[in-house]
């Protein structure tokens, strides 16, 4: 199962990059959000991964035994995914303000604060 | 409105204790001082009715939506599963005497959770229900169907 | 030494952001809160340091789980040196701000987000934690993004779009080399992980990892290729913004290269290879740039990267020397682009323009300013002694120590440059006589201020001028400081200690 | 065959069969509504997952994320349901 | 016993779920998928759900299935009426083969505004 | 949108995920949940509600802007991680009431720390939201 | 002694106080400070000839051995009479030559700043203080020569010349570090004990050319000397001051000093004598095409700082002689010069040499001036200068091999001096006064007592060569050789000899010349043909070019496009994570350790890829949109298989939560537009797939390793006994690891004010600044 989900992360991560690379600056946003669930989910995978064993202490007991997921890369990956999540918001509002402003999407013609040497 | 308020009150504390999994007294208590809270928040003018003696006529139309729910599904099942379409469908407009929204909108709900009907959406001046329909043999028999079935006995209870 | 007290300079900007937050439209109370409480962090800063360096590391672990169960902060002395910088810039920044900053913005969040800002690098510069690093970093991105869109001008959009996907490309980075990292180790303290990686075998992994974290830091820091997003958006906020950017941010990014380069990962050949061509890279692409811009914030913008690289060649050189060197420059490149950003914008209160072309007459009309603007241009280009001299000496002895000889020469011919590029600007905005520029009806000039704002736009320049003519003269005490950073740069034992507890000798 | 076995090897593959089937009508659309519709029914059909899931493993708790799974599903057909509109009014 | 409810419960509620995903595939037009689909999918989930329910036999599960039963009685034909409402009025079409269209020309082209008559013209 | 239907059932499905919300919020410590999704159901209720109803309205149910809940979670959640301070102990260390309380279970630095969160995490969903919807 | 060396910094500090009620009227009140310095160092003259060393000591920051140590021998004093003794005539002179200038207090703040960086720097013991004077002593002349900063060349001027010798101190100062990492010490005292151990160490070379580099651009000798003769732009006092008789001498300080320590190698000496060599004798005859009197004293003094280089290299007692006289004499000479030639510029506001002539009728004392001081120059006697020469000749002549190819080059080399200094010194006032003249004054003796003293020095010396011998020369020479040397006595008469012939030679030559050739425009004109191959405007090329490749190269790094941003930063980092993969790490894949594959699972993973190809590849915002939904909600799927209910929670919410947010935004922007090529289409791919396939390529290396579980396990213990909770995934966020949690809610609330101020905020037009 491990080598299907290698290959889907490494996916997500060639769809982000590929989607950061476009023109468009939704499709830039796209990207981003792509590479970021591709962080996670490796994150997720390198934690190493069990079926069915969370980490949640059963009621009659006080410890967690036997075979469980680990739980800090969880804890992790709600931290980033929190974040993302932030952050992602911020971006598609940066958009779509950008957008009202420049009045374009295209991401090429927003060069000017590179150009004027 | 005062009942009306404290019946949902009650609903809510209900529903707090089916969540909690736990039906004690203390759970009950909390959950209807929470509720109270909550409603205190979301107040706005609201009118409702009478809540009790429909508990007999809830029961057999619970039974009713089943029948019919399943009947339907059959039906649908096997128009989808077998190559021919044999549906008729459209969109037909209902006449309604619901008159609350609360009666619309359970109405409305119920027509479109029963399979090959649809509630697409109700007039503004709340007259009339459209719904889009699978099977309309005849037009006239279908909005009867409905309006004897569904809204008559959904209205018993309700009012 | 365990202290929970450590971690006051973050709770307190804390405190602050959020008491700042509860004022939100209320602009006056909202200046005087941030200038005090500046001053407060200013204080509590240098009670760390001084404990630190009177002390020894002090560390405290959050939630009083013990180190590596729980989140470890640790103050040491180049952590606690990087907050104190940061307070006084900080507080130099925030009385700007209070006469800098228009009204419309503060009344959306300026201060607040200031103080988060500073509550981010504060917090970075104590975590003894990897992915509580990244957090903190988080904070300091979100936190500038706000500020760099904050008014939502055309090229602040612009710029920051820019800004913006780089720097969460350097998180993704980031966030890919925490994976890898805990996938081989099965932690995040950073002191645990400088033993635990030490004693991974397979050091191919240990060594691509190791990659991940230098691009990941490099982008923030801005090194060469790795910068584009700084010299697109640095010049396009209002001045007070990018002097805490200018002055800050990017110094964020070495702070943490040095801590992960030191502590967990000790480079190896390829990797001082790799080093090395990038500071190269980075002081030739920044200094060459600044030597064409005309606007003279991007001028100061294409000599921060420029400068980064100095910093990394320090890095690239690996010697207690060349980081005795990066550590000195540091605190010195704080303080003076802190203090150029804001003189920017006093040169633009009182010209309204930030063109090289159209600027002039300084010399005639403002001597005082003038010699004022004098002391952070000279410094950054490190006439000596001010400080941006020191520095240069650790870094050639070193150099030639090293044999890198062309990253001496790389050095000395960036200096060259930030040299020829200061002077013309001297000459042209301090000497050239100017035109008289047609007025702009959307610039609050200078003398249209309140006169207490005039203050507070000059204070802060003459308060971080004073800084960095004592960091030029008072070499000594720095060189000491960072003589003592340095050895612990390289010797980390003490650090490890200080949050592992002793070591027996087995684990090392 | 276990009841395990049976969740396991006839009703988690009819369902994930289901899904995708469905997503092929996502695929094709070829309006946003179908679109949304497939989306829906995905989630819907996700619920189901998780309830067969959660006995085979004999884990109760997984029910707790069918019950946001359903909250969730409804508040993307509305936003979908709600920008269809803003769209149509504004063209 | 147990075993065999929890199968025959969780059967039908798959078989009732596949019949949902032939439908969204098979319906000519998008107000018969969304008619086909949502009570299809209801259905199997709640029979599944009650599946589980009978497995854990625990109040607090027992009452926490209930409640996204209820719960999603009371969403699911809210969202296909706003969805099949949104689809309407942005245009999408009927089957070819559909016969009645009372709602034709009833929403107001601006303001969305529906009526219960054919307007006057 | 104006649709009886809707509008209907938002003003009943409000307190039911309200309710949840909390639910979820309190049960986090030991099962699934806490205050991050806690919240987000609760911004999720008010959400639904002001498609149904229109912004105005829901803002008249919150009564305050809900940007303001951010301060007021961002205190309560630093005031909980601070209390230990108070006794010396480092920053976020739990303390518990000893005795637990019926219904909610244990009263600790967690679980305020947890309802900080949660306040936190409505304010914000709840900014985004209506500003965006606000201004387009 | 540090304060007499700061004093100059002191008084410029002060100036902001002082300077307004000085400069109006009590301006020469300036001149008491050098005044006084020069008495005070003219104390130290008897220690000095009685051999002692004075070391006056003081701490800077001696961590990395950086001090005030100051270090008076020979050397150092006849340099500081020097800067004090003509500072102090400059000065005065100054008074009068800037009356009633608005900026005057700031000039002499420059002036005080340039003398105490110049005493700084010939008296440091310590290499890298000496460096700083050094410096300062650049910027001090970057301040002088810019003076009048109205004027773009003078703005050129200052910048040319702070760039070259800037240039160049960087190199020093590259050159001063190695110096003491070789030689273990920053003290030129200790250094000198170490002369084995630095010339035979392999980096003794390249201690050598970065020194050289120093010396040679501040000396201006060949190609470095360019930025002399626009630094001429600078007001007189200035060039007299800084360009003629002090500053200009450092480099030449710098070599002398160091003769001990570097000297005595067959590198060090060839090296000075070619580039001294070239200098004097290139800069001789630029001198002679030259009109602007300051033109041709500037070449001039570029040719004599030639012939000291020269002399250091030549290195042997004799030449070092020769070159501590020249030095003084030089001084002497040229400060009158330029002083004279700033008395004449102010009075009749040219400096063309063509058109001046028979000025003595109207300035008498200043003719006489110029004309001793021509004199001097032109090693007559019984002129000082007679002296110098003699001695230089005398070096050249016992120099071996090449003696007759270096008398020759000395020879040309005084002949062109000789004709310059007659050009400046006799021709403007000999002749007939041109009426245009008639009504010009002798101006006030502030300006003509000050060339009047050093002219009459430059003969008195000559005269009574024993003033300066034992007290002044023999102490510099000693310092050079780092020996005692009691090897010469200085003499106006040798008795007959073949440098005697020499001599008159070059008097012959040069009046010769100077009768033979006019200055006018048509050899200005004829010299500036080889203008375009002169180091000037080669440096100007190169310049120019330097500045086009920084602008091209620029605009090709920063480009404004983001995805080429994103593309190089791509391609680094795949490069360094790919070639640290395939060199570093063994591939192999360890099956045992990889879980089963089921159906299910399957099926979520395949519908999970669809719609990642599906979002990249769609053609509708909408849809993309749509599809992430579906790829976050396999995620879930599969964050619910793999034991994580609060991941799947969390990602379920935020993920409908952002499909949310895309779906209000996308309202407001435009459809895709299809705007790349199918090239960068398939550049991008590939790009993006190697990317991918690093990181899984990575991914599954990671896994191979086993993973230790010592901190989830004892989470696993504790989370319900000490932290009492169950979840623990959540008792790690609210508890264990609460101050991420903490951060992060920060992090949102900082997002939602931004979204916030981002949308709501719309700066009037009024305050967008
Ligand atoms: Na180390
Ligand atoms: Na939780």
């Amino acid at each position: 199962m491990e080598l299907l989900l290698v290959v889907i992360i490494g996916l997500l991560y060639a769809a982000g990059i590929y989607m950061m690379l476009r023109r468009s600056l939704l499709k830039l946003i796209i990207g981003l959000i792509l590479l970021g669930n591709g962080a996670n989910m490796l994150i997720f995978l390198l934690g190493r991964i069990v079926k069915g064993k969370p980490p949640i202490i059963d009621a009659s007991e006080s410890i967690l035994s036997g075979i469980y997921a680990d739980p800090v890369p969880q804890a992790l990956i709600l931290t980033a995914i929190v974040i993302s999540f932030g952050l992602q918001s911020f971006a598609i509002i940066l958009i779509k303000r950008a957008y009202k402003v420049v009045k374009t999407d295209d991401l090429d013609e927003m060069n000017a604060t590179d150009e004027d040497l | 409105m005062i009942k009306t308020k404290f019946l949902s009150n009650l609903l809510l504390s209900f529903i707090w204790v089916a969540l909690t999994g736990t039906f004690t007294l203390e759970y009950f208590i909390f959950g209807f001082m929470l509720s109270y809270a909550l409603m205190w928040i979301i107040t706005t003018n609201r009118r409702e009715d009478q809540y009790f003696k429909r508990g007999p006529k809830l029961v057999s139309f619970v039974f009713f939506f089943l029948y019919e729910l399943v009947k339907a599904n059959i039906q649908v099942a096997y128009d989808v599963i077998t190559p021919r379409y044999y549906m008729k469908p459209g969109i037909i407009k209902i006449p309604l005497h619901a008159q609350t929204d609360l009666e619309i909108t359970l109405l409305a709900n119920l027509i479109t959770l029963t399979p090959g009907t649809l509630s697409l959406d109700v007039s503004d001046d709340k007259k009339v229900l459209y719904v889009h329909a699978m099977y309309v043999r005849d037009k006239d028999e279908f909005i009867h169907s409905i309006k004897n079935g569904f809204e008559k006995r959904l209205l018993e209870i309700l009012r | 030494m365990s202290n929970p007290y450590i971690i006051l300079p973050v709770i307190f900007q804390l405190f602050t952001a959020i008491l700042l937050m509860f004022f939100w439209t209320k602009k006056n109370s909202q200046k005087l809160i941030s200038i005090i409480c500046s001053l407060i962090t200013l204080g509590i800063s240098i009670w760390l340091i001084t404990i630190v360096l009177l002390q020894g590391i002090h560390v405290t672990q959050a939630g009083g789980w013990e180190a590596p169960f729980g989140i470890t902060f640790v103050a040491d002395p180049l952590s606690t040196l990087m907050i104190l910088l940061t307070s006084i810039s900080g507080l130099a920044v925030s009385i700007f701000s209070t006469g800098s900053v228009r009204n419309a913005r503060i009344k959306f969040g300026y201060f607040p987000i200031f103080h988060f800002l500073l509550m981010g690098l504060n917090g970075a510069f104590l975590a003894g934690d990897i992915f509580n690093l990244y957090v903190w970093f988080e904070i300091i991105i979100i936190s500038s993004f706000v500020l760099i869109t904050l008014g939502g001008e055309k090229a602040q959009l612009e710029g920051s779009i820019k800004y913006v996907t780089m720097n969460l490309l350097a998180s993704v980075v980031f966030l890919t080399a925490i994976a890898i990292l805990y996938g081989l180790t099965g932690s995040l303290n950073m002191a645990d992980l400088s033993i635990r990686v030490a004693n991974i075998e397979n050091r191919g992994l240990v060594n691509v990892t190791a990659i991940l974290f230098f691009v990941g830091f490099g982008i923030k820091s801005a090194v060469f290729p790795l910068h584009f997003w700084l010299p697109a958006s640095y010049h396009t906020p209002p001045p007070a913004i990018s002097a805490i950017f200018g002055g800050l941010l990017t110094k964020v990014g070495v702070y943490a290269l040095l801590r992960v380069f030191t502590l967990i990962f000790i480079p190896d050949d390829f990797m001082t290879d790799v080093i090395t061509w990038v500071a190269i890279m980075t002081i030739l692409t920044g200094c060459l740039g600044a030597l064409v811009q005309n606007n003279i914030r991007k001028i100061f913008s294409y000599l921060i990267v420029g400068h980064i690289g100095y910093m990394i060649a320090g890095l690239g050189m690996y010697t207690e020397a060349a980081l005795v060197g990066t550590i000195f420059y540091l605190i010195h490149d704080i303080i003076v682009k802190t203090n150029l950003f804001m003189v920017t914008g006093v040169i633009f209160k009182l010209k309204g323009t930030y063109s090289m072309r159209n600027l002039g007459g300084f010399y005639k009309t403002y001597p005082k300013l003038s010699l004022l603007m004098a002391v952070p241009i000279f410094s950054l280009v490190g006439i000596p002694p001010l400080s941006g001299f020191w520095a240069k000496v650790f870094w050639i002895e070193s150099g030639f120590i090293t044999e890198n000889y062309l990253l001496v020469f790389v050095l000395v011919f960036g200096s060259f440059l930030t040299l020829v590029t200061m002077a013309k600007l001297w000459a042209e905005v301090v000497w050239k006589d100017g035109d008289a520029l047609p007025m702009k009806i959307n610039v609050k000039y200078f003398w249209e201020l309140k006169p207490i704002k005039r203050v507070a736009m000059i204070v802060p320049i003459v308060l971080l001028s004073m800084v960095s003519l004592y960091i030029g003269f008072g070499a000594e005490h720095i060189i000491s400081i960072s003589r003592l950073i340095g050895s612990q740069l390289i010797d980390t034992t003490p650090y490890i200690e200080a949050v592992l507890g002793p070591l027996n000798a087995e684990v090392i | 065959m276990s009841l395990y076995d049976y969740l396991y090897y006839i009703i988690l593959p009819i369902l994930s069969v289901s899904i995708l089937i469905i997503f092929v009508r996502f695929i094709k659309g070829p309006t946003l509504s179908d679109r949304v519709v497939a989306l829906d029914l995905i989630i819907t059909t996700g619920i189901g997952i998780i309830a067969v899931y959660s006995i085979h493993t004999n884990q109760p708790t997984f029910l707790d994320i069918a019950m946001i799974l359903a909250l969730i599903a409804f508040l993307g057909t509305v936003a979908f349901s709600y920008y269809l509109e803003k769209r149509e009014r504004n063209d | 016993m147990t075993e065999i409810i929890i199968i025959i419960l969780s059967s039908l509620g798959a078989l009732f779920i596949l019949l949902a995903a032939i439908g969204v595939v098979r319906m000519p037009d998008l107000y018969l998928r969304i008619s086909v689909t949502t009570k299809a999918a209801t259905l199997g989930i709640g029979l599944i759900l009650a599946a589980a329910a009978y497995y854990f036999n625990d109040l607090s599960i027992t009452s926490r299935v209930m409640a996204i039963i209820l719960f999603m009685l009371l969403t699911a034909p809210v969202g296909a009426h706003m969805l099949g409402r949104a689809s309407y009025f942005t245009g999408v079409k009927m089957w070819k083969n559909s016969e009645h269209d009372d709602l034709k020309g009833k929403y107001h082209p601006k303001t969305h505004k529906l009526a219960s008559e054919d307007e006057k013209k | 949108m104006k649709t009886i239907i809707f509008k209907t059932a938002s003003s009943y499905l409000l307190p039911l995920l309200l309710l949840f919300a909390i639910f979820i919020l309190l049960r986090g410590h030991y099962l699934p949940g806490g205050g991050f999704v806690g919240g987000l159901i609760a911004a999720i209720a008010f959400v639904l509600h002001s498609f149904a109803n229109g912004i105005e309205r829901t803002r008249g149910i919150i009564k305050f802007h809900p940007g303001f809940l951010m301060p007021i979670g961002l205190s309560i959640a630093l005031c909980s991680g601070l209390a230990p301070l108070l006794v010396g102990s480092p920053f976020m260390t739990g303390l518990w009431y000893h005795n637990p309380i019926p219904v909610i279970g244990m009263i600790g630095t967690a679980l305020i720390f947890d309802i900080g969160v949660f306040l936190v995490v409505i304010g914000v969903v709840l900014t985004i939201i209506f500003t965006i919807s606000e201004t387009i | 002694m540090l304060l007499s060396v700061l004093s100059g910094f002191i008084l410029a500090a002060s100036l902001p106080l002082i300077g307004k009620y000085l400069k109006e009227k009590w301006a020469i009140l300036f001149s008491l400070l050098p005044l006084s310095l020069f008495i005070y160092f003219l104390s130290f003259q008897p220690d000095i000839s009685d051999d002692k060393n004075l070391l006056f000591s003081y701490n800077w920051v001696p961590s990395i051995g950086v001090d005030f140590n100051f270090h008076l021998d020979g050397l150092s004093l006849l340099f500081t009479l020097l800067i004090t003794g003509i500072g102090s005539l400059v000065f005065i002179y100054t008074a009068a030559y800037l009356k009633g200038h608005p900026y005057l207090d700031r000039f002499y703040g420059y002036l005080a700043m340039f003398m105490s960086s110049m005493l700084g720097l010939v008296l440091s013991d310590n290499i890298i203080t000496l460096f700083i004077f050094w410096e300062l002593t650049s910027i001090s002349s970057f301040f002088l020569i810019g003076f009048n900063n109205d004027s773009e060349a003078s703005r050129k001027s200052s910048l040319l010349a702070l760039g070259v010798t800037g240039f160049g101190g960087l190199f020093l100062l590259a050159g001063m570090v190695v110096l003491g990492y070789v030689g273990g010490s920053y003290s030129i005292l200790e250094l000198m004990n170490a002369t084995d151990l630095i010339q035979s160490h392999p980096l003794f070379v390249s201690i050598l050319v970065l020194v050289f580099i120093g010396a040679f651009t501040k000396s201006a000798q060949f190609p470095f000397h360019f930025w002399l003769p626009g630094a001429m732009k600078a007001p007189t006092p200035v060039s007299t001051y800084l360009h003629s008789a002090t500053m200009v001498k450092a480099g030449i300080y710098l070599l002398a000093r160091f003769t001990p320590v570097l000297g005595a190698h067959e590198y060090w000496n060839s090296t000075l004598i070619i580039v001294g060599c070239i200098t004097m004798v290139y800069a001789g005859i630029h001198a002679i095409f030259r009109l602007d009197l300051k033109g041709i004293l500037a070449y001039s003094t570029i040719s004599a700082l030639g012939i000291l280089v020269f002399l250091i290299g030549l290195g042997t007692d004799d030449a070092l002689l020769a070159a501590a006289v020249f030095i003084l004499v030089h001084a002497l000479y040229k400060a009158t010069l330029f002083l004279v030639t700033g008395i004449i510029d102010h009075e009749t506001g040219t400096r063309d040499v063509s058109k001046l002539s028979g000025l003595n009728k109207v300035m008498l004392p200043v003719g006489i001036a110029a004309g001793l001081a021509a004199l001097s120059n032109a090693g007559i006697p019984p002129s000082f200068g007679f002296v110098g020469k003699d001695l230089i000749y005398e070096a050249t002549l016992h120099i071996g091999d090449w003696a007759y190819l270096l008398t020759g080059a000395a020879v040309i080399t005084n002949i062109c001096l000789l004709f310059a200094g007659f050009l400046a010194g006799f021709k403007p006032f000999l002749g007939k006064l041109p009426v245009t003249y008639e009504n010009v004054h002798l101006p006030s003796p502030l300006l003509y007592v000050p060339p009047l003293i050093l002219a009459s020095l430059g003969i008195l010396f000559g005269i009574l060569p024993l003033l300066v011998d034992d007290s002044l020369i023999k102490p510099v020479v000693a310092a050079m050789l780092n020996t005692s040397s009691d090897f010469f006595h200085l003499q106006l008469w040798h008795g007959w000899s073949t440098v005697l012939l020499l001599s008159s030679i070059t008097i012959g030559g040069g009046v010769g010349l100077y009768f033979i050739l006019n200055p006018s425009e048509g050899l200005l004109t004829k010299a500036t043909r080889f203008e375009p191959i002169s180091p000037l405007s080669i440096t100007g090329k190169i310049t120019g070019l330097f500045h086009g490749i920084s602008q091209g190269y620029t605009s090709v790094i920063q480009n404004g496009y983001l995805r080429y941003y994103v593309i190089t930063i791509l391609v680094f980092l795949s490069f360094l994570l790919g070639y640290k993969i395939f060199q570093g790490i063994d591939l192999y894949l360890n099956v045992a350790t990889l879980s089963e594959i089921t159906i299910y699972e399957v099926i979520v993973l395949g519908i999970m890829a669809v719609s990642i190809v599906y979002t990249v590849f769609t053609k509708s915002r909408l849809v993309a949109v749509a599809s992430m939904g579906v790829i976050g909600y396999c995620i879930c799927l599969v964050f619910l298989f793999y034991s994580a209910p609060d991941l799947a929670m969390t990602q379920f919410s935020i993920d409908t939560l952002t499909v949310i947010l895309f779906v209000l935004v996308l309202y407001n922007l435009p459809k895709y537009l299809k705007l790349s090529d199918t090239g960068s289409r398939v550049r991008d791919g590939l790009l993006a797939l190697i990317f991918g396939g690093l990181i899984s390529l990575l991914t599954l290396e990671v896994l191979n390793e086993p993973l230790e579980r010592e901190i989830s396990a004892y989470y696993a213990e504790t989370a319900y006994k000490l932290a009492k909770g169950k979840n623990v995934v959540n008792v790690i966020l609210v508890d264990f690891r609460g101050s991420d949690t903490m951060v992060e809610i920060i992090v949102l609330a900082i997002a939602a004010i931004g979204v916030f101020s981002l949308l709501k905020l719309r700066l009037k037009s009024i305050e967008k600044e």
